[in-house]
């Protein structure tokens, strides 16, 4: 896939949406001074993401299969389709059989399903989730509508394709995919970590800029930092 | 020699000159009264030193050339010498406050002063009653007239109260004199003892009459609003002169009569004395004028000197001591307050607030006030504690509560009043002129106060010995209060070591006194390097904490229990101006004060007690205490515990620490609780271990040490002042010792240092750090504060090491003292006291968790992200601790081994044994070395292999953080700290339900609405106040006589 | 039902009255008199609920319809009153004071359709968008496929028809 | 070679071994829950394989120096535990350095762990971790009282604080044990461990779906690996000292194995059956029923 800037992400001195919390500030210190906040820099890391290379030879041929043998989802259902993401620890379908487990926080996740329709104010708390997951990690793309937006293709707040924003590894088409579908596609996503081809995570910080751009516009007011640590 | 009868010749003559100058010696005529006066004092003067040198006998003088009973004579003896010098310098330093107002009034007015002392010079002198009685009409004329130069309505009107009701009493003495004259046949006073009209049936009504006369002079309560009302209404230069010199006549004549009707009448006597000092310190804690609330302070000190003149018989040959000890501190304080109210002319005591822009006029108020409470070293501190003394000596405890109650009720005013003119906040502070006339005379009676302070305390038994020698330096403190900080930290820090070395080679061979000693002068030395990081010139801070440093050390090296409570006030006095100093500690001091007096006089009656059991002083007495063994073991044990701040007496304790200054919450908290535990070691010690009453008394004490810690724990966990926290947590800490104490085993005394100690480190070093980062972060609330680890490593790293010790978690020396603990309380066989020990000390990691997460962890908030670490000056002394903490922790058979020894020979079994490194009890082992070893191994291995494993980590800043797909908005919103135990509030927070605050609360109101009810007599109706005289006649008849 | 509306017409300038079923009636009442007519209804007839605040775009008109439907919880009744607005510099009284769930209707209706309600608590907080700079999405003159396609990456190979013309193209290929 | 450097080494091995039993004991424990409620559940060697991939992630974050060595401090706390509690009776070398503290010590060594996760969590300023903590906090605080009255209830059974020896009193078969001589203690000792292993219905620390997963919310990769590793130690330690004080220590490593196993599985059996309290109720918990219970244990050796 080609990507190149379709759309001039310029940096405007004056950001017409800065949201009320960013702007900056000045407080009274406790001995008298003035103390000037400028929170997105004072409270925010503001470093971009780094392109993390993967070892080579058996060592990661190794940790890859220890990483495709330990899943562990973040529990954030974004649309409709994350009900379709319980039964998965039922007796029925028992995901952990397969090595995947739910985590409550992005920090000891590695997998984010996508499930469904993203509006755009959902997608900025996804963004948002998906760049403090430690790297490497994995986005499954759960139904039509992050494939090319579904039944809301036309909707004036829904996303249409969801690989302009962030990068998905596995897509599972359908409306709704069922939860063997999901199965799968956590079966997919293991064969392409241990083949070494799930390196989304650095394709992500090699085209930040373009990422960006893209996020940057339809989520109007951006009121975190460029990356999210 | 002077003859004494020049007194009046030369008063009576210059009063008849001045008549006669016309206005052009107008000027001349107040030089006149006052050459005058200094003429009379001259006179008076001169016998009393001949006679204090013995070389002289009593003079009787003999008007009319007739011996009595034919003519009038007058008596010069020592008591007239005093009391006549007494009055009379009084009067010319009256004369002189007066100068200008008596100017303006006219030589008329000087022609009434001069009468009114010599009146009263009369008054003490004559031995004949009816000139006695002339006399005493004379005087209240000349009052009156004096009330009236203040020229106004309300003066007016006191004045004819005044008039009337003594008109009523004169009328009645003058009855009685008829009878006494009619049953002695003599007038002359020496004739009319020796006819012992008490004795018979109908004679008695002569006596009866001539007393009540006498007294109703004293203005007993409560028929005395005639008197109130002179003081509230009168010149404050007038109040100083009746209250001083006027009382003092009438009380020497009261003093003349004593032996008139024999024992019961003095009995009588006494308990009049005892209502009037009680009852009128009761109504002064209502009052909110000056004047009027010096008034009732006088009127009780009157009326503890008449129960004191009451009680002669069994007080014998110590009651011209102690009474002249009250006396002269009543006298002087009195009058010196009277004319510092003249000078700062205020209509509420709230306006002597005024009194902080003349730091020597608030020095002077100060020890007026401590004079009259009775502190050291003032002669009335002497005169209490003879008259307690021998009081006990003869069991009269009731006499003995009467005193104590009523100089309480005293302290509740008087040091209301102190507070308000040192602390209350007040927008405009009224301006006052000073005069030299009016401050020379204040200034005497000061330094009359220190000097006959210093004079008489080597009259007292055991007196000589007090080491004056500290309170030297404190007075060296005040001399070069106006220097720059560093200077006298560096002076008083230099006093101390020098004092370490001075003390050192005579503790040497006591180890528990050398521990306190080190406990004391260490932790001064390092509280106040802490000084250092102050500006500016810090007035009276010095001095203060010196004398506090002084009375400690005393305590330590004091022998005697004279010498023991001395220092006990002297410490309380000085810490009490420490704990003042904070911005928000006027009630916190004053609560202070009163728990502070309450246990200081619960500790004076215990040493009464002892007294009286062997008559023995040295604090050795307390090991043998046979009079009500178990009272006086309790009430020394309560006089401690309200400086241990133990459960019921502790509620003054977190304001107080709270709100002090950051250097002094770790000298209040570290040091000066320490001082309390040192009296209860020393009284644990000495008590009769085998006495049901003494066993009985450490089971209780062991529950309250236990419940203590747990509220106080508890309570520490639901604060959100960081210093509060500290205070309650200082509170919990010295239930760990009281249990331990109680425990009475050679382990528990073990755990009971082992507690102290780390208590002295740990608590001195966090009062020092969050006492600097509260000034720095200028707040108290923790949860305005967080993120401080990023500012201040230091201090992080500091308050971490303390609260390790705190949680008693090993490798750390607090384990030392959990271990033992579990090892006594097995031993001892108290499980269930000990269960709720250990629960508590869980419950402390609440607290502790609190501490350190909300100052230093979490989020950094906006107006704090550039401040710098706290001051190195604070850092050093933590450290110093961290240090000693270090060396307790991994070496503390170097410590615990020879404290073993010493307590050893007081407890029969060592139930400790040591092998090498390793402590061994009858149940378990420890060792404090080999744990630090393995411990620190394992820690630096498990740090290499995190470092190692994730050396490339990243810094990433304080909102990058999981916020549920959020963002923070703001530091404050995201730090959780505030009321962060809300689950454990409402499972156990009753445990800490305010029960004690709503007791003491209530005690308080119901103290005020007494006062209050009895207040409500004073109506100020002049019919009324008659009637109150005429009743209390009645009464008194009924009583003495009518066979009630 | 009959009495309420007799009442309601004795007192206020309405029109359009339609009993649309036994327990549903819609009236329409002058912009000026709407808040006074739905806080009659609320203190004298026991309209306590609001159900809902919502607006319909009458382009042609020029105009928006708002509808206040409040329920009668007592005999299960239901008024919603009609207003019509001028499209331009769409306007309304605020009436949050009437129903505290009443401002977040019209924070709603502010954000899709444009609507101002001047006082209404929080009215210029963004309800669901967030940061929408274009004109109201629920205006009928936003072309929202239009704006899809110029935003959101449309995945070329996607057809779409207008239904109208599809079906006859498909039912009546001959026409 | 020198005796610290063998008895070093024989330790490591010992912590080499509780560490892998530890890690299967959890695996086992979790097959056991997914069996219960008819599932298959995780691979038994899933805990080593979720290790590998937490030691292997590729970023790693910190919020500062004290949320650094906070794993440290709580593997020191398991490590520690582990250090001062004889593992098989009867053998010097298993014993560890527990001749260098007895039972008080291990009661306040746990207390070391705790402390430092909670002060590295703190420092991650994330408002979870705080209320976590506070919860764990408050309910330790009465966990520890039933626990404590049977630490005292055995001390004067036994008349010595040693573990030891307090194992060695109970050698000569199964009647022996604290469970039959002390039964109360043993009840109210057992209470005590539901709370301290914080399985349900006393998950209030980590509560999942409420307060997501509390304390470690902002640990990952290898920090996250260290508190991994020190609950498979911590979990056999504690379970090895309930055995050790209740249950007869173990002879050999077969037996700790299969007690440490038992006792553990007490906690999760309870666990599966009962729903999360809320921390009010189970502050008050602790201090009904399991505390009478204590109490009555110290009543009968009055």
């Amino acid at each position: 896939m080609e990507k190149n800037n379709i759309h001039k992400f310029e940096e405007l001195d004056v950001d017409k949406f800065l949201a009320p919390e960013n702007e900056k500030r000045s407080v009274l210190a406790p001995d008298g001074s003035i103390v000037e906040i400028d929170p997105l820099k004072d409270y925010f890391c503001q470093d971009r993401p780094e392109e993390l290379k993967p070892r080579s030879g058996p060592v990661e041929k190794f940790l890859n299969w220890a990483r495709a043998e330990s899943l562990w989802v973040l529990g954030f259902g974004t649309g409709c389709g994350s009900i379709e993401i319980p039964p998965l620890v039922t007796p029925r379908f028992d995901m952990y059989r397969y090595g995947v487990q739910m985590r409550p926080t992005p920090r000891q996740s590695n997998v984010f399903i996508i499930s469904g329709y993203l509006s755009v104010k959902t997608l900025k708390r996804a963004i948002r989730s998906y760049e403090q997951m430690p790297s490497p990690k994995y986005i499954i793309a759960l139904g039509s509508c992050t494939i090319n937006g579904g039944m809301y293709w036309d909707s004036y707040n829904t996303i249409n394709r969801l690989d302009h924003y962030i990068p998905v590894d596995v897509y599972i088409a359908g409306c709704m995919p069922r939860p063997e579908a999901l199965l799968a596609g956590f079966a997919k996503l293991k064969e392409l970590i241990k083949a070494g081809k799930a390196e989304n995570a650095n394709e992500y910080a090699r085209n930040f800029d373009w990422y960006k751009a893209n996020q940057k516009k339809i989520i109007k007011d951006w009121n975190m930092p460029d990356f999210n640590w | 020699m002077v003859g004494p009868i020049y007194i009046i010749a030369v008063a009576l003559g210059l009063a008849f000159v001045m008549g006669l100058f016309g206005k052009s010696l107008k000027n001349l005529s107040e030089w006149a009264m006052l050459a005058g006066l200094g003429f009379m004092t001259f006179v008076s003067g001169q016998w009393l030193l001949e006679f204090m040198n013995n070389t002289r006998a009593v003079e009787t003088i003999f008007t009319a050339g007739f011996k009595p009973p034919y003519s009038i004579n007058l008596q010069m003896g020592i008591q007239e010498a005093f009391f006549t010098f007494i009055i009379n310098v009084v009067g010319l330093l009256g004369g002189i406050y007066l100068f200008k107002d008596l100017k303006q009034t006219g030589p008329n007015a000087m022609m009434v002063f001069l009468v009114f002392v010599m009146s009263l010079n009369v008054v003490v002198m004559t031995r004949d009653m009816f000139n006695l009685f002339v006399f005493l009409e004379v005087g209240s004329i000349a009052t009156a007239g004096l009330i009236l130069l203040n020229n106004n309505g309300n003066a007016l009107q006191a004045g004819m109260k005044y008039l009337i009701a003594t008109g009523i009493i004169s009328s009645i003495l003058l009855v009685g004199i008829i009878y006494a004259y009619y049953f002695s046949g003599s007038l002359n006073i020496d004739d009319i003892l020796a006819a012992n009209l008490g004795a018979s049936k109908v004679t008695v009504i002569a006596v009866f009459l001539i007393y009540v006369s006498v007294l109703l002079e004293l203005k007993p309560f409560p028929a005395n609003g005639w008197g109130i009302d002179v003081y509230t209404a009168a010149n404050p230069g007038i109040g100083a002169l009746v209250s001083a010199a006027s009382a003092s006549a009438s009380l020497f004549v009261l003093y003349k009569l004593a032996s008139l009707g024999g024992a019961e009448w003095l009995n009588y006597i006494a308990i009049i004395g005892g209502i009037t000092f009680v009852g009128s310190n009761l109504i002064g804690t209502k009052q909110e004028s000056p004047n009027r609330l010096l008034g009732y302070s006088s009127i009780g000190q009157i009326g503890l000197l008449t129960m004191i003149v009451g009680l002669s018989n069994i007080l014998g040959e110590k009651m011209i001591f102690i009474a002249s000890g009250i006396l002269i501190s009543h006298y002087a304080a009195k009058a010196g307050l009277f004319w510092l109210s003249g000078i700062i002319n205020a209509k509420d005591i709230k306006g002597w607030a005024a009194l902080r822009k003349s730091p020597f006029l608030l020095f002077l108020f100060g020890t007026f006030v401590f004079a009259l409470i009775g502190f050291p070293p003032f002669p009335s501190f002497f005169g209490k504690w003879e008259l307690i003394m021998t009081l006990a000596t003869g069991g009269h405890w009731a006499w003995m509560v009467t005193i104590l109650v009523g100089s309480f009720i005293e302290g509740i005013y008087l040091f209301r009043w102190l507070g308000y003119a040192i602390k209350l906040d007040h927008d405009e502070l009224p301006d006052f002129k000073i005069e030299w006339n009016k401050i020379f005379p204040v200034w005497i009676m000061a330094i009359v106060l220190y000097a006959v302070g210093v004079y008489v305390s080597p009259l007292t038994e055991g007196g000589m010995f007090i080491n004056y020698l500290p309170l030297m330096f404190v007075l060296f403190l005040f001399a070069i209060d106006f220097l720059p900080i560093y200077i006298k930290n560096t002076v008083s820090i230099g006093g101390i070591i020098w004092y370490m070395f001075h003390i050192y080679p005579v503790l040497e061979n006591d180890l528990l006194r050398l521990i306190f000693a080190g406990i004391f002068l260490i932790g001064g030395v390092l509280t106040l390097m802490a000084g250092y990081n102050k500006k500016g010139t810090r007035k009276g801070f010095y001095p203060m904490a010196m004398m506090m440093y002084a009375g400690l050390i005393g305590i330590i090296e004091s022998s005697s229990m004279l010498e023991f409570f001395f220092s006990w006030e002297l410490m309380t006095a000085g810490s009490y101006f420490l704990i003042i100093r904070g911005k928000r500690s006027l009630p916190h001091g004053y609560s202070y004060m009163l728990f502070s007096i309450g246990g200081a006089y619960a500790i004076l009656f215990g040493f009464g007690l002892a007294f009286a059991s062997g008559f023995d002083t040295s604090l050795a007495a307390l090991g043998d205490i046979n009079i009500l063994p178990t009272l006086a073991y309790s009430l020394l044990a309560v006089g401690f515990m309200t400086k241990t701040a133990s459960l019921g007496l502790h509620i003054w304790l977190p304001g107080a620490h709270g709100e002090a200054e950051s250097d002094v919450s770790p000298m209040v908290s570290a040091i000066l609780l320490k001082a309390g535990v040192f009296g209860l070691m020393l009284l644990f010690l000495y008590m009769d271990r085998a006495s049901a009453g003494a066993n009985n008394l450490w089971y209780v004490l062991g529950w309250v040490g236990a419940l203590t810690t747990l509220v106080g724990n508890m309570s520490a966990a639901f604060q959100e002042d960081a210093k509060r926290l500290l205070a309650y947590s200082s509170i919990a800490q010295l239930g760990y010792i009281l249990f331990a104490l109680s425990i009475m085993t050679h382990l528990g005394w073990l755990a009971g240092f082992t507690y102290t100690i780390n208590h002295f480190l740990f608590k001195a070093i966090l009062f020092l750090v969050v006492g600097g980062i509260v000034v720095k972060l200028g707040t108290h609330n923790m949860y305005e504060m967080g993120g401080m680890i990023k500012k201040m490593p230091f201090s992080f790293i500091a308050v971490l090491i303390s609260i390790i010790v705190i949680g008693g978690i090993p490798p750390l020396s607090g384990f030392a003292g959990k271990w033992l603990f579990y090892n006594a309380i097995l031993e001892k066989g108290w499980y269930f006291q000990g269960a709720l020990i250990f629960f508590s000390g869980i419950v402390a990691f609440l607290y502790l968790y609190k501490l350190i997460h909300s100052i230093f962890l979490g989020q950094l908030k906006d107006n704090h992200r550039t401040v710098k670490e706290i001051s190195a000056w604070i850092l050093v002394p933590s450290y110093i601790l961290i240090i000693g903490i270090m060396i307790f922790s991994a070496f503390p058979h170097w410590i615990l081994k020879p404290i073993e020894t010493m307590i050893a020979p007081y407890f029969s079994s060592q139930a400790l044994m040591w092998d090498g490194t390793k402590a061994l009890t009858s149940y378990g082992y420890w060792d404090g070395t080999t744990i630090m070893i393995v411990v620190g191994t394992a820690f630096v291995l498990l740090l290499t292999w995190l470092i190692v494993l994730s050396a490339k980590a990243k810094k990433i800043e304080q909102f990058n953080i999981v916020f549920a797909a959020e963002r923070p908005f703001r530091p404050e919103t995201t730090h959780v700290s505030y009321n962060i135990y809300a689950g454990y509030k409402k499972a156990l927070g009753f445990v800490v339900a305010p029960g004690i605050t709503i007791f003491w609360n209530v005690v308080s109101t119901f103290v005020l609405e007494v006062a209050n009810w009895f207040r409500r007599i004073y109506s100020g109706n002049m019919q009324n106040y008659a009637l109150h005289v005429v009743l209390y006649i009645v009464v008194f008849y009924l009583i003495a006589l009518g066979g009630f | 039902m009959i009495e309420l509306i007799k009442d309601i017409e004795s007192r206020f300038n309405t029109s359009d009255y339609i009993q649309k079923l036994k327990h549903l009636a819609f009236i329409t009442v002058e912009k000026k008199q709407a808040i006074s007519l739905v806080t009659y209804l609320r203190d004298y007839h026991k309209y306590s609920s609001l159900t809902l605040l919502t607006a319909v775009d009458w382009i042609e008109e020029g105009k928006f319809q708002l509808t206040y439907l409040i329920n009668n919880p007592q005999n299960f009744t239901e008024i919603g009153v009609r207003v019509m607005i001028d499209r331009e510099n769409a306007t309304m009284e605020s009436s949050h004071h009437l129903w505290e769930n009443m401002a977040t209707y019209q924070r709603e209706l502010r954000e899709m359709f444009g609507i101002d309600f001047p006082g209404s608590p929080r009215i210029e907080e963004n309800f669901i968008l967030e940061g929408w700079d274009n004109i109201p999405p629920y205006r009928r003159d936003f072309d929202t496929k239009e704006y899809t396609e110029n935003t959101y990456f449309p995945r070329p190979g996607r057809e779409s028809n207008d239904p109208a013309t599809y079906m006859k193209s498909k039912m009546y290929p001959n026409d | 070679m020198d005796y610290s450097i063998t008895k070093f080494l024989w330790t490591l091995l010992g912590l080499f071994i509780v560490t892998n039993w530890g890690m299967l004991m959890s695996s086992t424990m979790r097959r056991i829950n997914a069996r219960v409620s008819g599932r298959i559940g995780i691979p038994w060697y899933q805990p080593w394989i979720d290790l590998v991939k937490l030691y292997s992630l590729r970023t790693q974050l910190t919020h500062g120096t004290m949320f650094y060595i906070g794993p440290v401090f709580r593997l020191m706390g398991g490590v520690g535990m582990f250090l001062f509690i004889p593992m098989v009776y009867g053998n010097p070398i298993w014993s560890n350095y527990s001749f260098s503290g007895d039972l008080v010590l291990i009661l306040y060594f746990q207390f070391f762990g705790m402390l430092g996760m909670a002060l590295g969590a703190s420092e991650g300023g994330q408002p979870y971790s705080a209320i976590g903590i506070s919860r764990g906090l408050s309910q330790f605080t009465t966990i520890e009282v039933p626990m404590t009255l049977a630490v005292i209830s055995l001390a004067i059974q036994y008349q010595t604080l040693s573990i030891s020896e307090i194992v060695a009193a109970q050698q000569g078969g199964i009647t022996t044990w604290t469970m039959w001589t002390n039964p109360f203690a043993t009840v109210a000792a057992m209470l005590s461990l539901l709370g301290a292993f914080g399985h349900s219905p006393f998950n209030l620390v980590k509560a999942p779906n409420e307060i997501p997963i509390g304390p470690p919310t902002e640990y990952h990769g290898t920090f996250l690996g260290v508190l991994r590793t020190n609950g498979a130690i911590l979990h056999v330690a504690e379970a090895a000292l309930f055995m050790n004080l209740f249950f007869g220590g173990a002879g050999s490593w077969f037996e700790l194995i299969i007690k440490t196993f038992l006792i553990y599985f007490w906690s999760v059996f309870v666990g599966t059956v009962f729903p999360r309290f809320r921390i009010e109720q189970s502050v008050r918990w602790f201090l009904k029923v399991p505390t009478i219970i204590g109490i009555i244990a110290i009543i009968l050796f009055l």
